[in-house]
């Protein structure tokens, strides 16, 4: 999951999705990068709207909030 | 009107001249006083019925004659009562308002079979569906009265709802004899209200008709706009108070979720937000090998 | 809704809520204060229970979450 | 609620939904009327369209809507 | 609706809802009241249970009043 | 969420959202006010249209979590 | 949203959420780090079991991730 985040942080950060991004923000975080893993996100995410993507999550039922806070 | 009415006084035997006295002492007894068909009802029935009133209204059978001596005696004003004295009729009178009187009768009617030769008092249905009666000619006189029938499964079925008489039209002996078989008993029998005259307003039946479920909904229109109009304007009420609360802390959580305000509050539920975009995302994406094991279809 | 946000402020410090306690929460943001809005909130809070009411809200789902921040 | 009650009265029947006319109407519903929460509601529906604000849903469903939900 | 509206006062105060009150609280509003309707409204009001019509307002976030009408 | 909603009493009454105006609206409630947090609220709120945020909780679909699930 | 994505690619890393990493990862991203909702995010998830509030998440069919979920 953390390639996805790492795009995702990307594109909150307005910087290009690209193989030398993903992998600087996952080795900034210790993680062992598959360079295969990158490629593939990469060229994955070039047909897809991450706006859009992003909206598709529905409302969270944010049950936890009231009950542990 | 008084001259007539005391000349007659003098010529009519003690016993009517006691019953009229009676009749008008009704009149004068209660706000509202009306005038009910007890045509069809069996005698037995009647006595019941009129036990059942007690507390609520007070019904009198009498000559018809003598009721309308006693509307006539009582004043003006009753002109139309007078008019609707005719057939098996009887006097009644309530301290209920005229609305909640009708509302009573009405509720109070039993279905009851129709006899060859009545008119039907509204259109006469056979329903659809399994008349539990087994295949024979009886199929043969339902299709005859004009009902969609035909055997099937054993049994015979009715395919449709069939209106089999219009409201106003009399009944045969065959279409008697088929209800009856059936169990269907299209007449409504009971008090029977023809007007009332309250406190100086005449009301006819279907002006005393209420629609007791528009009522309903209309409280809680009522009810709803008042709790809208409360919480809309925040004029916070014991009733709204809390929806209030929950409103303002509901805005306050959107707004942290949707600025990703770092609040512990919110904590749990930006993680699941986030967790949530990124598997929206995942879901996304065709190519299984850019995704992690867990995600993949 | 200042009103009813300025208590639960107080609610959320544990302070009571008081028609002075609002008051001051509402001055401090330079709200122009109407006595009789404190004293009807004050009035119509006297039998809620304010976290249940809260925790109600955190099961229906929060609108911002589909939304990108 | 009756304060609001008697406002909707007031709105329906084209009177000015002023302190006078709000006290009016509940004193003849032998309401004892508190003088604060009268000019509350006054303050509370001066900007608002009532018509609008009548129809508008309520957002947050209140007391247990969240477990019949 | 003033005539409900009337009639949710008189609950609220915990008055009997008879014609004499009903006329009493409308005609307070300057309604020209017609006692044939507060006459049908007391004897339709016989078989409606007021507090349940609050308190399924209170579940369910109410449509705008015309919706359910 | 003291915070936050320090943040909405300062949006309705039209002031600015900074630093010492909502560390005053919190300190009015005796809120042991941490200046972290108040940065943190202020730079996530920077480019936030809080009206826009706001309505997003009036359009959530009311009526329990299981509405939506 | 940033600063979430980036703590929950540590937690998938199993590094621990300390400011010096996130700041780390998100700065590998180029994005212009706030120290103070640094601060803050760790304060807030100090308390959250980020596993639990994941799987809340999983167990709600959000958009078209259900689907593949």
């Amino acid at each position: 999951m953390e390639y996805i985040y790492a795009a995702l942080i990307l594109n909150e950060s307005d910087e290009e999705i690209t193989e030398d991004n993903v992998t600087d923000v996952l080795e900034a975080a210790n993680v062992d990068v598959e360079e295969s893993r990158v490629k593939a996100l990469i060229a994955a995410l070039e047909d897809v709207d991450i706006e859009e993507a992003v909206e598709q999550a529905a409302a969270v039922p944010a049950g936890g909030a009231g009950a542990t806070g | 009107m008084s001259a007539e009415p005391e000349h007659q006084t003098d010529v009519i035997p003690e016993w009517k001249r006691e019953e009229v006295d009676a009749l008008a002492a009704l009149i004068e007894r209660y706000e509202s006083v009306g005038i009910v068909n007890i045509a069809g009802i069996p005698s037995k029935q009647l006595q019941q019925m009129r036990r059942d009133l007690h507390g609520s209204a007070e019904l009198r059978v009498s000559r018809n004659t003598l009721i309308s001596r006693a509307l006539d005696e009582s004043g003006d004003g009753f002109d139309e009562l007078t008019e609707l004295v005719s057939g098996q009729v009887g006097l009644i009178g309530t301290n209920d308002n005229p609305f909640g009187l009708y509302k009573e009768l009405e509720a109070s009617k039993t279905p009851a079979p129709i006899n060859p030769g009545e008119v039907a008092p509204n259109d006469i249905v056979i329903p659809e569906g399994d008349t539990g009666i087994d295949p024979g000619p009886f199929v043969g006189e339902l299709q005859q009265v004009g009902a969609n029938a035909r055997i099937d499964s054993g049994s015979i079925q009715v395919l449709e709802d069939s209106t089999v008489l219009d409201a106003g039209d009399e009944v045969s002996a065959q279409l008697a004899n088929v209800l009856n078989e059936l169990g269907i008993e299209p007449k409504e029998v009971g008090l029977d209200l023809q007007g009332v005259y309250s406190e100086g307003v005449f009301f006819e039946p279907d002006e005393l008709a209420i629609d007791i479920e528009e009522y309903r909904a209309d409280v809680q229109s009522a009810v709803a706009a008042g709790r809208n109009l409360s919480v809309n304007a925040v004029y916070p009420t014991a009733r709204t108070a809390d929806a209030l609360v929950s409103k303002a802390s509901n805005e306050a959580r959107s707004l942290g979720l949707f600025a990703a305000i770092e609040s512990p509050d919110i904590a749990d539920d930006l993680v699941s937000k986030a967790d949530a975009q990124m598997r929206a995302l995942a879901a996304a994406i065709d190519d299984e090998e850019a995704l992690p094991e867990e995600l993949r279809g």
